[in-house]
């Protein structure tokens, strides 16, 4: 069940991030005449980190257009292009420069229809990636899904693999009449994960469940999918711990009735997100529990994010401002057992966190 | 209606519009009308001489300040009063209010509370009309205090940059809420926009619909036949307070000799044969549709829910 | 204990809002020639709903600015300004227009020290202004509270009384050096509220205990307050139940302990905010019980917010929209008899209710 | 070190600023600096021409292309290379990295990694140096494509209105990332300034410290003197790629024949007599700060949640 991944991109039936949204974008192009990309450098050589290379050569300047530095205004043409007929999807290099977009996005995209009475309907695919590593700072590093999630009418979502964004993007694109914000999650670009062809069925926006397990309930946000695979699986070799892992996927609409039925079940949290746990994942999915009932959890919920500061540039700090792969499982291992001294040898901190030390660029 | 003449057209129209604001003026204090108003009383010679080129699919993008382009534009005068009752028979079903009139079905696009926030989504609707090819003019229509946010300059730049079939329309009222216009601008309107490669031109008169409706026809032809887009610059008079129904001519920021110079110009003040003769058809219309808006039902809980996303 | 309040302007120690705003204001120019007001209409005859009228006459026209249209580039130049000595005070008069200035506020004002390992600081108070009532519509209604809290580097408060005005303002303004971010509440401008002389000794950046009760704990916000210490007189009068009431006051800071240690005793949480609650103030709390103790929790939390949508403009939409004295009253009984047909009598929903339909402006 | 005259000193400040950044460039491979890395090599004499004028308390504010600036001003390449090296030595104890230089004890009050976002911080400092009558000039450094943002615009019309002492200096590489300015901008920089009523100067010889300088002096004593802003454009040439230490002419979107013009007119490539007199002392200032960033501590877990609000 669920999507296999792999680091290996020599696998036969292994894919990259960065190519699935590369086949996305370029499906959207040919597929859908009313499709076009705007974004800074969407038509230059390294095309959006490789989700868009080639394609302006391909599809014409006026479907894969350059954008000025000029975020809210981009996101206001968007919203109007919509109006008038097209579909467009924008591209933020960062997450964090969405955040002069946020009128555009909050009081217009999100308010476009109801605030109207349902007479439009805005259509759009507003992709923000997410940075991470290589000393990206305070400004090149925040993941915001938490302020779009908070907003009612935005879907917001965070593909985790090459199969999320294939089930997903192209639905979205042919069938969805309204606004989503997509965060993707720059360090996942380079990674080839192995997968069956795309896996059918999957809810395009709503939540996946991953692994089946009893002990506990993991809800992964993007990178922290993988992670929460990687320590299940850990956990399960070492210690006969069966994690039980969803990936929230779609954060504005998750699937609630999966994920109490899960907590019911294993009768323990643990959150795992790419943000600040204030205000943020672990609150909302902490709320959905308690509003349906606290009674089914036998232990303090845990949560995982970013350390509560703004990211800090040095090595040294950023390795402790993001939660591992070792800190997850340290956490489910304490979780299940109920005890700090637990005795479950932890994995390498390596595995993941080579993929990140690789990671130099391009920015 | 039959009209002699152009002026005689734009004259009902524009005396259509300033009815219908004095009968929001005359209702307001029963409280049956809960939403702040922005009159144009005193602009709408500018609604009607912009809006009469305009062909129904050709879009337009106005603010809070819009029942004066709803109408001319052609929104149907029972949507408007039934969404200021905040009725289900609305245009909106009562979820819009004074604030965001809209009427696709005439191609107004929809207004904005928030100032200067569809400036960039006419230019994007322009981009759909250029690449779609629909021959469509697209326009924008904001106040003199809308120049100073920053997307104004991001749109220009954006418009001018792809040629797109788009026109700047700037209700130059001198004001922005109480600000005086030199209080918050260190640029010229029509100077600054041209820099952006934008042909611009300014009309002091916009009391003189006949004149306002040249301008615009003029530079909308040329817009429409692809040579890019313009800015224009209409220079105008508030009458009445910035939000509510009142005069506010006593409180100190402008003086009761600028509103009477104006007045001196405004042809709805002075050209009583014409109102004589187009008053009673009016007055009927809102009659009727101040009637519709008073009868017409509530929108119910299951509305409160819909259409969210 | 507390902050007695009345709607009653005629008693000889009552105060409004508005008042103690004004008396902030005023106190900030007199007492620190540093500080300097900035923002659209500060200097008008409608002085931002009253706050600030006749300052720009007494204090003069650098002190008291009047401000084009540029959320963005006001915030930036506060900003700079409180770098080169200055104290900005800003003003919003809704907080759906910072989202126009959301990249200064989190990109730049909430991580200036952080950023530069503390070699700046960037004291400055953004006063936001809530609305509600008469049509203010899908943009001029938002509480975005939680978008700010969810941001390391920013302090956010909702000042619910004058008192929790007169506590809190003097003081950052005095003493705190970061950015603030405070959400006033437009209905709360008008009320007069009954008091003692400014409380002492309130910690001014945290929550605050305002009544005592064993039966179950509100934690509530802004306006929000006042329909909480309303709700509890009443079921303590007619059914009586004991609801304890704590003013969260400051949503990026609250006090953990006060809350933990109420639900603690009460077994019992309704979290009642001014925003939506995905993401919101309700999740927030909801983290910090699971995070905690779940199992304190002896029924599940009731939250109140707005509804998932963008606000509409007509009334009987509005009014089904927000929530009442009289749906926090009948959740609070719910949630203490465990019962839907508890048979509390419910309060009359006029009381604060009449307040907001007296509330025509000015806007 | 002892010069000549003007011409040998900024000489020696460019010839500093481009031998550290070449320093940067030999030991990236290395992996020792995690940080992105923004080059102005190419672009050195702005910086030392803009900041020769400046007093220390004059302050400055950057982008994440700082480099050249913050050494300029008078940061310490101690500072600099620690800050690189992410080491607790740094500038900002490792917080900063390349893109967030910064030196608030020579004036230099920042850099952002958000395009154009201290252009209105430079304005608030100008505010508050007016207010108090420090006498202080502020500076905003910016590239071209920074001038497409729309808070770009908002800053020159509140500079401009309120008369403040703010020099506005745009370093014109004609490209933002990959992008050339006609790609992105319909308006002349100096003209759409001008339309602000700021006084504008136009800089071709971008290379030229002396000429750079000389602009700038002139400039910053007429802010000084309290005339209110000013637009400085200076034209230059970025020699690396955008981010990183690569050369890229033969990826497509520059033509390797502008670098060649512009390399043409390098005093720091042709001035073999003066690059020998001065390239021992600047390789020990080198030498020395790369060795004190290589044997510094670094931050330890305390220092994570220091400093947040
Ligand atoms: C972004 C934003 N900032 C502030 C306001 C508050 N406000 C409403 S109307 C207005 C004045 C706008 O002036 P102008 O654009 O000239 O239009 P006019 O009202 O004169 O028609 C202001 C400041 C707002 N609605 N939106
Ligand atoms: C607001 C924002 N948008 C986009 C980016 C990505 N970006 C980084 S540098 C850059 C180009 C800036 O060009 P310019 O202002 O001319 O400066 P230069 O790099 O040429 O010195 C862009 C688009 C960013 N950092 N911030
Ligand atoms: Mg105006
Ligand atoms: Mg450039």
């Amino acid at each position: 069940m669920g999507v296999a991944y792999k680091i290996d991109s020599d696998h036969a039936a292994s894919r990259t991030y960065r190519e699935a949204l590369f086949r996305c974008m370029r499906g959207a192009l040919a597929n859908h005449p009313e499709a076009f990309l705007l974004g800074q450098g969407v038509d230059d050589h390294k095309g959006t980190f490789g989700s868009t290379i080639g394609l302006a050569e391909e599809f014409g300047a006026d479907r894969v257009m350059d954008s000025p530095l000029a975020e809210e205004s981009m996101t206001g043409i968007g919203i109007g292009a919509a109006l008038n007929g097209l579909y467009p999807i924008q591209t933020h290099i960062r997450a964090d420069f969405a955040l002069l977009a946020m009128n555009q996005i909050v009081n217009m995209a999100a308010k476009y229809k109801y605030m109207f009475g349902g007479r439009f309907e805005v259509p759009m695919l507003i992709r923000m990636v997410i940075g991470r590593s290589w000393g990206q700072g305070a400004q090149h590093s925040q993941s915001l899904q938490s302020l779009f999630a908070h907003v009612p009418g935005l879907t917001v979502i965070m593909p985790a693999t090459p199969d999320a964004i294939l089930e997903t993007y192209p639905w979205i694109i042919a069938n969805h009449r309204g606004p989503v914000v997509s965060l993707e999650h720059r360090l996942l670009y380079d990674i080839a994960f192995r997968s069956d062809d795309v896996a059918a069925g999957n809810d395009p926006l709503t939540s996946r469940l991953l692994r089946e397990g009893s002990d506990v309930t993991i809800v992964a946000t993007s990178i922290m999918v993988l992670e929460a695979k990687r320590a299940a699986e850990h956990l399960a070799e070492t210690a006969g711990i069966e994690a039980e892992v969803i990936d929230l996927h779609c954060v504005s609409h998750p699937n609630r009735a999966m994920i109490l039925d899960s907590v019911t079940k294993t009768g323990r949290l643990i959150v795992a997100d790419t943000s600040w746990k204030a205000y943020g994942v672990a609150a909302e999915i902490s709320r959905l529990v308690c509003e349906h009932d606290p009674s089914v959890l036998r232990a303090p919920i845990a949560t995982l994010g970013m350390a509560p500061a703004p990211c800090p540039t040095a090595k040294t700090l950023e390795d402790l401002y993001y939660p591992t792969l070792r800190s997850l499982a340290d956490t489910a291992a304490r979780v299940v057992t109920g005890r700090d001294d637990h005795g479950v040898a932890l994995p390498e901190e390596a595995s993941m966190a080579d993929v990140y030390k690789r990671f130099k660029g391009p920015f | 209606m039959k009209f002699a003449n152009l002026h005689e057209r734009l004259f009902y129209e524009a005396l259509r519009i300033r009815r219908a604001e004095e009968r929001i003026i005359e209702i307001y204090p029963t409280d049956r009308i809960q939403s702040p108003v922005h009159l144009s009383i005193g602009q709408e010679a500018i609604a009607v001489g912009v809006c009469e080129p305009l062909r129904i699919e050709d879009p337009l993008f106005g603010s809070y300040r819009s029942h004066a382009f709803f109408l001319a534009k052609g929104g149907s005068m029972r949507d408007m009063f039934a969404e200021l009752y905040g009725k289900a028979t609305g245009g909106c079903g009562g979820k819009a209010g004074s604030m965001h009139l809209t009427a696709p079905e005439v191609g107004f696009m929809g207004s904005s509370a928030v100032v200067a926030s569809t400036i960039p989504n006419a230019v994007g609707a322009a981009l759909a009309a250029k690449r779609r090819g629909t021959g469509q003019v697209v326009v924008t229509v904001f106040g003199d205090g809308a120049t100073e946010e920053g997307v104004y300059h991001e749109s220009l730049n954006f418009a001018s940059l792809h040629r797109l079939p788009v026109l700047f329309v700037c209700e130059n009222n001198g004001l922005a809420v109480h600000s005086k216009l030199s209080d918050r601008q260190s640029y010229d309107l029509c100077q600054h926009a041209a820099t952006y490669g934008l042909p611009t031109q300014r009309c002091r008169e916009g009391w003189n619909f006949l004149l306002v409706r040249d301008e615009m026809a003029r530079a909308a032809e040329e817009v429409r036949s692809g040579s890019g887009p313009r800015f224009l610059e209409y220079q105008t008079y508030r009458y009445q307070e910035h939000v509510g129904i009142g005069c506010d001519h006593d409180v100190g920021y402008r003086s009761r000799a600028a509103l009477e110079e104006w007045q001196a110009n405004d042809p709805l003040l002075h050209d009583s044969a014409l109102v004589d003769a187009f008053d009673l058809a009016i007055r009927e219309e809102i009659d009727d549709a101040v009637r519709f808006a008073e009868e017409s039902p509530w929108p119910g809980p299951e509305h409160l829910l819909a259409d969210v996303a």
